[in-house]
């Protein structure tokens, strides 16, 4: 299968430049920029819209001093952060505690690779998307890991230790919660995914939705999920000995995260750049900014759960209802292919809803492991 | 209310176990020899009428000639409440059995008069300074304390 | 030194009594302050240029806390940045328990020599550029237990302090005040200066 | 077959953001299970207790604020009615009813916090904390109108309090008590049934009731243990035999009902609140008492059911002007004897919910 790999045979028809004589490096020029300049324009929006946002939820006014609306507040942050002075502990482990950032930062921008904007317009339109966005994607966990080793730090240990065991754990049901969108579209390009979403695959897919935005909070880190930050145990998790630019690389890595796997959602469940009126890319940050704000939501509102409850749900909770969603998905697309939309997402809702209820049956609260 | 329990009830109730410890009666306890002070706690504790199962404060003061270390109980069944003190003489080197063995309530403030007082518990588990450092001199709450260094 | 990892140890307790013993006899005398920032310090002034002003608008808009807080007055700097006074509007919400993501100390409350070394290396783990504000009474001179034998009488025995805000507990107000002056020096400060 | 590890020596404060002050704990942690806990004190050691022997009855009071600095108004309350029993003076009627409006208010104050910060423990950033903060800060403005300060009144005398009520006080507080209980019931809706709240806090760090007893917990953390004991209603000082009122208690004694314990006391502040507003008579506030009294000579142990606890003076006098010896007993201090058994064999995360449910204040675990 040469054609996968080669990313020049990846160069959709419909871009203008596919066919000029060096369209290949023009092509890797323009995305290139521009998915940098977009993530990182975007991640100081979305600090902002972070800050100001749970400052609503909890009833005060949140940054408004540095420049119009505080909108530089996140621009004045990263001008500190960065002229901080770098301090490295003297028994911490350089190499890696140098490589760790770089390590966590750069699958975050690389999974934008194959996220199309519009029709074709992507970096590279591989035929195997979603397999390469999960295989970068957990490459993350290994940076988080690195640092929190790199450190020589007890609270950052424990910080790394919980990093393995949950990314680990949530890879599971991050990735077969897409299986049953990938049966349904049959396709695991993104751009085909999104071109098939005449109705979002939110409608038909309730239940994988549900599974990839839980697996997805775990995967970056937020409430009720954010054990590797646990500002109240963990003081501030892995990157605890870190200053200056390489806490600020973290930082960024952390909103990257939250955007990318938004825009993931966006993409996979809610029809990407797909909408009326409003040009492509205008759909797509919209929607992006919606499961962002509900990321948000959910993280000025709910508790943190504790380490076995984190895993305990996974495995027990999320793992056995990915399964029986693509059961049923795969039920319906080979035997009846003819199922009407509705009743396609009704019965996976129906499914979703009586799960729930039963496992809630199961469900003691409290005591010193999960009991189900 | 919380009534006091007179000295002279609790030693009328426990005639035969306090042979010889009670040094003097007060009017709301009483004075008992330091060494027998395991012995006339567990009483007062397990006493059917007594019932002293709560362990509320433990004073240490300095009275220059000696040291004191008074007890304060409550009976929760019966609402009522007692003082149980102890006297010690020699101020060089205090030394009385600790209570930790029936109420681990008296932990920390037998630690708190160690660390302020100077008075060794044997028998404590943990006896070494609370509030202070290690290689603090002397013991603030002596009248004598001047600061510290 | 080998110190054996048990936590009911008491080498550990002699070793961190032996650093309190040497950190109260070295400091007897308070630690000179940065001062003369507030009175016209001509040069420095014109020397300050375009990055400077970049680097200190971004400095002092975005000063992060850290979280060590010792008595009393946390409770006025709780107030301060909940709903009521919203010290977020600064951009300092961001409270870092982590010293090394921190720019500013606030030392709310009583310091006695036991809590001094940790005070001290808190300090000491921050990263360059790096501020100090005493808050209240105690954080002065100690305050209404100066008197005591285990109170430090103020924390510029010990750390470099910019701001004193005097009250016991100052009130948020008197807070916001001491911090609008910090932004004030922070604006002063000169790149090449360091 | 069981894989070796090795224990780590894990800090936890004095510098920590949920160790509610300048707690530590020396916890030996293999892997995220705690094997082994010492409570370290002393960080915030001020020895009041030694400064009291150097300062003069009245000279003293505002000392006491500083114990528990999130409910002043209590150990005031405690310390002048200590001297008060013990010089017999009496106290005016309307001061006695405007006492137990101050330690009610303070003890809603407290109880606000500490339900707050048990669910910043728990991880949820910062939003129930804000909004009870809001709530606080209204009460505290009524206290400010009263004393002047904000958060360490210095307001209680021997012999009454140092003045009287401003006009605006009553109706403030009359307007306050109207809304809260609709507050408390939007606290509710949110967090009462909240499944990671359940998950977190039942059955988690249960202090049994012989436990509790064996070793001297008060308060909150009593009662929550299922034992029904008030200072209150057990030995009432100052009017509280007046006042109609329960005593919550919770049944398994694990955070969760410590927490719930907390909300039902807050319920019941307001009504002993109702019932003191409208009772409250006009007259004088203060039976003026010598500005260097000298008490006779004798020892006092009084107490008072404090928002943490029983708070209790231990005063000796001499027949001079200063205290000859004065013990505080602290409930924050005696709360955390069964730390220890409490946190041994439970996770990182899960102690330090069960240490923020026990809701110390370091200023009076110190001293």
């Amino acid at each position: 299968m040469p054609e996968l790999i080669t990313v020049g045979a990846a160069i959709s028809p419909n871009l203008p430049w596919s066919d000029w004589q060096f369209g290949f490096w023009i092509h890797l020029l323009i995305f290139g920029i521009g998915i940098i300049s977009l993530l990182l324009g975007s991640v100081i929006i979305f600090i902002w819209l972070e800050r100001r946002l749970v400052g609503r939820f909890q009833r005060r006014l949140g940054p408004n001093r540095a420049g119009p609306l505080g909108l530089l507040q996140s621009v004045a942050d990263v001008i500190k952060i960065l002229t901080k002075e770098d301090i490295v502990p003297s028994r911490a482990d350089k190499l890696i505690f140098w490589i760790a950032p770089i390590v966590a930062f750069t699958p975050v921008v690389l999974m934008l690779a194959v996220v199309p904007v519009a029709d074709g317009a992507l970096l590279a339109d591989l035929n195997i998307g979603i397999l390469f966005v999960i295989a970068i994607s957990s490459i993350t966990a290994l940076g988080v890991f690195m640092a929190g080793w790199a450190s020589y730090n007890k609270y950052s240990i424990l910080s790394a230790m919980r990093t393995v065991a949950q990314l680990v754990s949530y890879e599971m049901p991050l990735i077969l919660s897409m299986v049953g969108v990938v049966i349904i579209a049959g396709s695991l390009s993104l751009n085909d995914i999104v071109k098939t979403q005449t109705v979002p695959f939110i409608v038909l897919q309730p239940a994988g939705f549900f599974i990839f935005f839980i697996a997805s909070l775990a995967e970056i880190n937020r409430t009720p999920f954010d054990l590797l930050e646990a500002d109240s145990e963990l003081v501030a998790g892995y990157n605890i000995e870190y200053s200056g630019m390489k806490f600020a690389t973290f930082y960024l890595t952390e909103y990257c995260e939250a955007i990318v796997l938004s825009t993931l959602a966006a993409t996979i469940f809610l029809g990407g750049w797909q909408g009326p009126w409003l040009p492509p890319i205008v759909w797509l940050l919209l929607k992006i900014g919606i499961v962002f704000c509900f990321i948000v939501w959910i993280r000025s509102t709910l508790p943190r759960l504790r380490i076995d409850q984190v895993m305990g749900f996974a495995w027990k909770f999320l793992l056995p209802l990915a399964i029986l969603n693509i059961f049923v998905t795969s039920i319906f697309v080979a035997l009846w292919p003819e199922t009407p939309a509705w009743l396609m997402g009704l019965t996976n809702l129906a499914i979703l809803v009586a799960y729930i209820l039963f496992w809630s049956k199961l469900f003691k609260p409290g005591g010193k492991a999960v009991a189900v | 209310m919380t009534v006091a329990i007179t000295g002279e009830e609790v030693v009328g109730a426990l005639d035969k176990e306090l042979k010889g410890a009670v040094k003097s009666v007060e009017s709301e306890g009483i004075l008992v020899q330091a060494e027998k002070i395991l012995d006339i706690a567990l009483c007062v504790k397990n006493n059917k009428n007594l019932k002293l199962d709560y362990l509320v404060s433990i004073t240490g003061t300095d009275y220059i000639d000696y040291l004191e270390v008074s007890y304060l109980f409550y009976s929760l069944d019966n609402n009522k409440r007692f003082t149980l003190k102890v006297r010690l003489e020699n101020k060089s080197n205090p030394a009385m059995p600790s209570l930790t063995g029936i109420w681990i309530g008296a932990e920390l403030q037998e630690r708190e008069i160690y660390d302020l007082l100077g008075i060794t518990f044997s028998g404590h588990p943990n006896m070494k300074r609370i509030f202070l450092w290690e290689g603090f001199h002397g013991h603030p709450l002596r009248k004598d304390f001047s600061n510290g260094n | 030194m080998e110190i054996r990892t048990d936590s009911t140890s008491l080498d550990i307790d002699r070793h961190e009594g032996n650093l309190i013993k040497e950190l109260r006899s070295s400091s007897t005398k308070p630690v000179t302050e940065p001062s003369g920032w507030l009175s016209e310090d001509l040069k420095r002034n014109i020397f300050l240029t375009t990055v400077d002003n970049v680097l200190n608008w971004g400095r002092k808009s975005s000063l992060w806390t850290e979280t060590a807080f010792t008595a009393c007055c946390t409770f006025e700097f709780i107030s301060l940045s909940s709903s009521r006074f919203d010290i977020a509007r600064f951009g300092m919400e961001v409270l870092r328990s982590s010293p090394r993501h921190a720019d500013l100390i606030i030392t709310a409350g009583t310091l006695t020599w036991k809590m001094a070394p940790q005070i001290k290396r808190v300090y000491e783990q921050m990263a360059e550029p790096k501020w100090v504000i005493a808050m209240g009474a105690c954080g002065i001179t100690g305050g209404i237990f100066a008197d005591s034998y285990s109170v430090v009488p103020g924390y510029n025995r010990i750390l470099p302090i910019d701001v004193y805000i005097p009250g016991c507990p100052p009130r948020p107000e008197a807070l916001l005040a001491g911090i609008e002056l910090l932004r004030k020096k922070v604006e002063k400060r000169s790149f090449l200066q360091g | 077959m069981a894989i070796k590890t090795e224990p780590i020596l894990l800090n936890l404060g004095p510098i920590h953001p949920s160790t509610h002050g300048v707690f530590r704990m020396r916890a030996l942690v293999d892997g995220e299970v705690i094997t082994d806990i010492e409570p370290v004190f002393g960080y915030l050691h001020r020895g009041i207790e030694k400064l009291a022997e150097q300062k003069s009855y009245r000279q003293f009071i505002p000392l006491t604020d500083r114990l528990d600095y999130v409910a002043s108004m209590n150990n005031n309350l405690a310390y002048v009615t200590a001297v008060e029993k013990l010089a017999g003076i009496e106290v005016p009627e309307r001061a006695e009813y405007i006492r137990v409006i101050m330690s009610e208010i303070q003890r809603i104050i407290s109880h606000l916090l500490g339900i707050g910060s048990f669910f910043n423990d728990m991880g949820t950033f910062f939003t129930p904390f804000f909004y009870m903060f809001i709530q606080k800060e209204k009460l505290t403005d009524l206290l400010e109108m009263v004393s002047g300060q904000r958060l360490l009144f210095n307001y209680m005398r021997f012999g009454g309090v140092s003045h009287d009520l401003p006009d605006e006080f009553l109706p403030a507080l009359n307007t306050f008590l109207k809304e809260m209980p609709a507050e408390i019931d939007k606290y509710e809706r949110l967090l009462k049934e909240n499944e990671i709240v359940l998950a977190r806090s039942k059955k988690v760090g249960i202090l049994s009731p012989d436990m509790a007893i064996n070793s001297s917990a008060s308060g909150p953390v009593l009662r929550a243990s299922g034992i029904e004991w008030d200072i209150r209603k057990a030995d009432p000082y100052s009017i509280y035999d007046r006042f109609d009122f329960d005593i919550p208690t919770g049944t398994v004694g694990d955070c969760y009902d410590r927490y719930r314990v907390r909300v039902e006391e807050l319920r019941q502040s307001i009504r002993i609140l109702e019932q003191a507003v409208a009772g409250i008579p006009k007259g004088k506030v203060l039976n003026p008492v010598p500005l260097r009294f000298r008490p006779p000579e004798g020892e006092v142990y009084s107490h008072i059911e404090s928002n943490k606890g029983e708070l209790g003076f231990h005063v000796i006098s001499d027949g001079s002007d200063k205290p000859y010896r004065l013990h505080i007993r602290a409930p924050s201090l005696l709360n955390l004897t069964a730390l220890r058994k409490m946190l041994t064999g439970w996770k990182i995360a899960d102690a330090i919910i069960i240490f923020g449910s026990i809701d110390i204040c370091v200023g009076e675990v110190d001293r």
